[in-house]
């Protein structure tokens, strides 16, 4: 079975490198694309709060059968139930972003960050 | 001169980011002889709240907590419960067979709403910032596209529509059902050069959506003294009608999801001519 | 009573902005008209819950009949409701200021995010769970960006993006923060995280705090993510900078006192401690007076009038984070009494230059020269509330900064006295430039106005002016409310036992 | 099966610094989709059909689409 401390690296090395982009890019568009990749990486942190090695995806189906104190064999459902919120919360962020940088370029005529100081 | 700037600022990043992730990995490893840590490698489901949504005994955890008062948290197992069966156990206090839709919807239904609020908001930031924007011209799609399109869109509203319907009982639900839907207008409005999306329908549909979800819960309020508290009975566990408000309230969500994201979309495609 | 219905104060603000498109299409005006009725009547019901509350003691409302550490619940606390009515307030006033102003194709659409913005800072100040605070801070922060960027012109457009900018990057450490303390206490409640939080490894525990600074210090416009607020202030329109300054950051320290107080913290002696391996006590203490310093420099430095208001409310936020870092009940009381009168005096001032601003059509301060003999009574006005700022005896400020000298003088260590020090400085320094103000708007010199001014603007800041006035003169109307509310920070077995039952500490 | 996680995990990251490095927006956008399917599928691996889906829909294909309506409003090049 796949350990946790695995998709623990993997989320915080994309949190990482997501971070590194938010922090040197200068293009308004590539900052909010790394921000996208710092929110999948946050997302993927989160589930894997949940994880537990072995255990199956928490829906109780016909091969499941029955389920009890004794015989717990689901993963956490809490965490994805917020992943599913975040998922949806950072949908609209972007969305609004990408709205507000549109309206950017028409004002100022270009993207790059440090070039919108001297203007206006 | 540039580029020494720039290799500078990547450096400062690049300490900024690797001085942040020893900071993770130190959080994440302590030693757990002074304290609590995160358990990374043996999770136990018995540690956690959602012990009692998997098992659907809230209730009856509080009434153990309120009797036993500071030992509930340190044994969360041993409150009462009873083994739930698909397609036999009836009448729990919760009766969805997918624990992560009882959870989105009815222990953390509030949560959703202010989600749903969320992508309301930004839509509507997006309707009214949008205007002065102009669409450009697309390539003509060629007849096989076209056809293709009008054909497969009903297919993917369908397939929209049942990923809701049935978020109780498999994975999927509103969120990504409306995402579905939304996707089917994606195609539309890629596919055939002069469609153009009803704003206002959508609009109309997405308000009514709204109001409904709240008047639910308002029910919920005067009826049962709580809000967002279910009103209907919950019925067998893994049969379509079962689970109570929740499927209703997915089926809203689906609806007000799939209206609002087609209406974000085709904004942003279109663009908005009068100011 | 019955405490449950104290969910339509969230319930009926979203509602009522769900069916907003609808009204859209009947009138603009309608719209308008129909947020300042909703907040209203938030504001009307907040006080009969508040009334209530302060005779009963705190109280809980469930939500899905699922009892507090399983579900989520609102705490109705004085603190809560007492900060719940006082963003009302701004809002209620803010609409019936919005009602007047020209009307605007994109105003059914603005009335609507004005209300949603309003209903989730009240939704913030009552809730008791981490993760539904973090969604409502999410509303807010999307909807304050559309307000900042519904000015329509470039540099607006700059202040929305780098509030969305530093609003991302906190929102990924609130949930960093909202993960580590799920998967270790494996609960979202603050009930029982405020239980239970010492049980935590200590430096694990510093980490929690650290990351969950970010997502509340953008709001609330503390030291590291406030690079923001002078862009996003300068760009947007002033009365939606009342809003900013009078709700969002009244949500964002409330979010910092609940959080990192009673739930954070645990009690020695006399004070809250933030439990940890970092003394971030002093932390906070040191952000405060950079914070404090920061916004008092640059405010002297500006010709803007919206961005020396920018910069003087950051202050004020420095200051209210310096009474937290104190952490004596004192001290706290000064902060929440300072955050009230911020709230208020802040308000009435944006809404004022909002109104020199389009009299004028200017918003430079050299161009306001002689505003006072033209229009005495908004002069006054402008006067009384920056007076209410600055804290000249008899005016609201002057109590709560008395407080806040009070705990730290009571506190004592030589850092404290230090840090008072450079508070009171920067103080003096606010004194200066609000007085450079007034005396410029009272210079003898003939201006022209530009514009008609709507009637209700005018009873808007009179109505906020009286309630400064009111607090000036009669602090002890409010010493009350205002002890219960520190009191509700500091006794944290009331909080815990409140939501969890009495029998929880068995 | 452990060979093609790793292979996977190698993708995600090269996907995310393609993102972050290449001069070209579409391409960035086109491999931050792909990012965010490797995410997706690793949500699978990770026993959460739920956000996999949802990861799926919204986070790889809406939020690709309208990244890339976005910059058919703008400017497909950075500038330097």
């Amino acid at each position: 079975m796949i350990s946790a401390i695995f998709f623990y690296s993997t989320a915080f090395v994309l949190f990482l490198i997501g971070l590194f982009g938010v922090l040197t890019r200068k293009n308004v568009i590539k900052i909010l694309v790394s921000f996208s990749i710092t929110e999948t990486a946050v997302n993927l942190f989160l589930v894997t709060v949940g994880y537990i090695e072995g255990g199956k995806a928490p829906i109780l189906t016909n091969t499941i059968g029955s389920i009890g104190i004794h015989n717990l064999k689901f993963v956490d459902p809490l965490p994805q139930a917020l992943v599913l919120t975040a998922i949806v919360i950072g949908l609209g962020t972007t969305a609004l972003s990408l709205v507000i940088a549109i309206k950017l370029y028409k004002n100022y005529g270009t993207l790059n960050i440090t070039k919108m100081d001297g203007k206006i | 001169m540039k580029k020494t700037e720039f290799i500078t600022g990547s450096f400062i990043a690049l300490t900024l980011v690797v001085l942040l992730g020893i900071f993770f990995f130190q959080a994440l490893f302590q030693p757990s002889y002074e304290g609590k840590v995160m358990p990374v490698d043996n999770v136990n489901l018995k540690n956690r709240v959602s012990l009692h949504y998997v098992l659907k005994n809230v209730n009856n955890a509080s009434k153990y907590l309120a009797m036993h008062g500071m030992r509930y948290f340190n044994n969360r197992s041993s409150v009462p419960s009873q083994t739930i069966t698909y397609g036999k156990s009836k009448n729990l206090e919760e009766g969805s067979a997918n624990e992560v839709t009882s959870i989105v919807v009815n222990y953390r239904g509030f949560d959703t709403l202010g989600e749903v609020t969320v992508l309301f908001i930004s839509i509507i930031g997006i309707t009214m910032l949008i205007g002065g924007v102009v669409e450009k011209k697309w390539i003509k799609p060629s007849l096989i596209v076209r056809t293709g399109s009008k054909f497969l869109f009903p297919f993917i509203l369908l397939f929209g529509v049942y990923i809701f319907i049935h978020g109780h009982l498999t994975p999927g639900g509103g969120f990504p059902g409306g995402a579905v839907i939304a996707s089917g207008f994606l195609l539309l409005l890629l596919g055939l050069e002069n469609y153009r999306f009803n704003t206002k329908a959508s609009k109309v549909i997405e308000s009514l959506a709204g109001l409904t979800f709240v008047c639910i819960g308002l029910i919920g309020l005067f009826t049962k003294n709580s809000f967002l508290a279910n009103f209907i009975p919950t019925g067998t566990v893994g049969l379509l009608y079962s689970a109570g408000m929740v499927s209703l309230i997915y089926v809203v969500i689906g609806i007000k999801v799939g209206a609002e994201l087609s209406t974000g979309v085709a904004e942003l495609k279109e663009g908005n001519k009068n100011d | 009573m019955n405490m449950n219905y104290a969910l339509l104060l969230i319930a009926v603000p979203l509602a009522v902005a769900f069916l907003q498109p609808l009204f859209g299409m009947i009138s603009k005006k309608f719209t308008k008209w129909v947020t300042f009725l909703t907040l209203a009547f938030n504001f009307v019901y907040s006080l009969c819950l508040l009334n209530y509350v302060m005779t009963n003691g705190p109280q809980i409302a469930v939500i899905g009949n699922w009892r507090p550490p399983f579900g989520i619940n609102l705490y109705l606390s004085a603190l809560s409701l007492f900060l719940a009515t006082i963003i009302y307030f701004v809002g209620t006033v803010v609409s019936f200021y919005f009602i007047g102003i020209k009307d605007k194709p994109i105003d059914d659409k603005l009335s609507l995010v004005m209300l949603l913005v309003v209903g989730a800072a009240g939704a913030i100040v009552m809730t008791g769970d981490l993760f539904n605070m973090f969604v409502f801070i999410e509303i807010l922060s999307i909807g304050t960006a559309i307000l900042i960027a519904s000015r329509d012109k470039g540099l607006s457009y700059k202040g929305a993006l780098k509030y969305m900018i530093f609003g991302s990057i906190g929102s990924s450490m609130l949930l960093f923060a909202i993960g580590f303390t799920y998967g270790t206490l494996g609960t979202l409640n603050l009930a029982e995280i405020a239980l239970r939080f010492h049980e935590i490894n200590p430096t694990l525990a510093s980490f929690i705090v650290l990351m969950f600074t970010g997502g509340v210090f953008v709001e609330a416009e503390l030291f590291p993510f406030n690079m923001w607020v002078p862009d996003s202030y300068e760009g947007a329109s002033p009365h939606i900078n009342a809003i900013l300054s009078g709700i969002v950051s009244t949500a964002g320290i409330y979010a910092i006192m609940r959080v990192f107080m009673t739930v954070f913290g645990i009690n020695i002696g006399d004070r809250i401690v933030i439990y940890g391996k970092l003394n971030f006590n002093a932390i906070l203490i040191t952000i405060g007076v950079i914070t404090t310093a920061i916004g008092e420099l640059s405010a002297l430095t500006q010709k803007n009038i919206k961005k020396i208001l920018a910069f003087s409310s950051m202050a004020q936020m420095g200051v209210i984070a310096f009474a937290i870092g104190i952490g004596n009940q004192i001290a706290l009381t000064g902060g929440i009494f300072h955050l009230f009168n911020h709230a208020i005096s802040k308000a009435l001032l944006f809404l004022v230059a909002a109104m020199i601003i389009r009299n004028i059509g200017s918003a430079d301060i050299d161009d306001m020269e002689g505003f006072g003999r033209h229009n005495k009574f908004l002069a006054i006005i402008f006067a009384i509330g920056a007076f209410g700022i600055i804290g000249i005896p008899f005016f609201n400020g002057f109590w709560s900064k008395m407080y806040i000298i009070d705990g730290a003088v009571m506190r004592s260590t030589p850092w404290t006295y230090f840090a008072l020090s450079f508070i009171l400085g920067a103080a003096l320094i606010e004194a200066f430039y609000y007085f450079r103000i007034i005396y410029k708007m009272f210079n003898d010199k003939k201006i022209t106005a530009k514009n008609r001014i709507h009637p209700f603007a005018y009873i808007s800041v009179a109505l906020l002016a009286i309630v400064v006035l009111t607090v000036g003169i009669y602090p002890s109307l409010f010493s009350n409310i205002l002890n219960h509310a520190s009191a509700g920070i500091f006794d944290r077995v009331q909080y815990i036992t409140t939501v969890l039952g009495m029998g929880v500490l068995r | 099966m452990i060979i093609l996680l790793y292979l996977a995990i190698l993708v995600l990251g090269l996907s995310a610094l393609c993102a972050i490095f290449t001069k070209d927006l579409l391409v960035s956008v086109v491999a931050l989709g792909v990012n965010s399917l490797i995410v997706s599928a690793l949500f699978f691996l990770m026993h959460a059909p739920d956000v996999a889906i949802t990861e799926a829909a919204i986070g790889a294909g809406l939020s690709t689409a309208i990244y890339v309506f976005a910059i058919r409003h703008t400017k497909r090049q950075e500038e330097k």
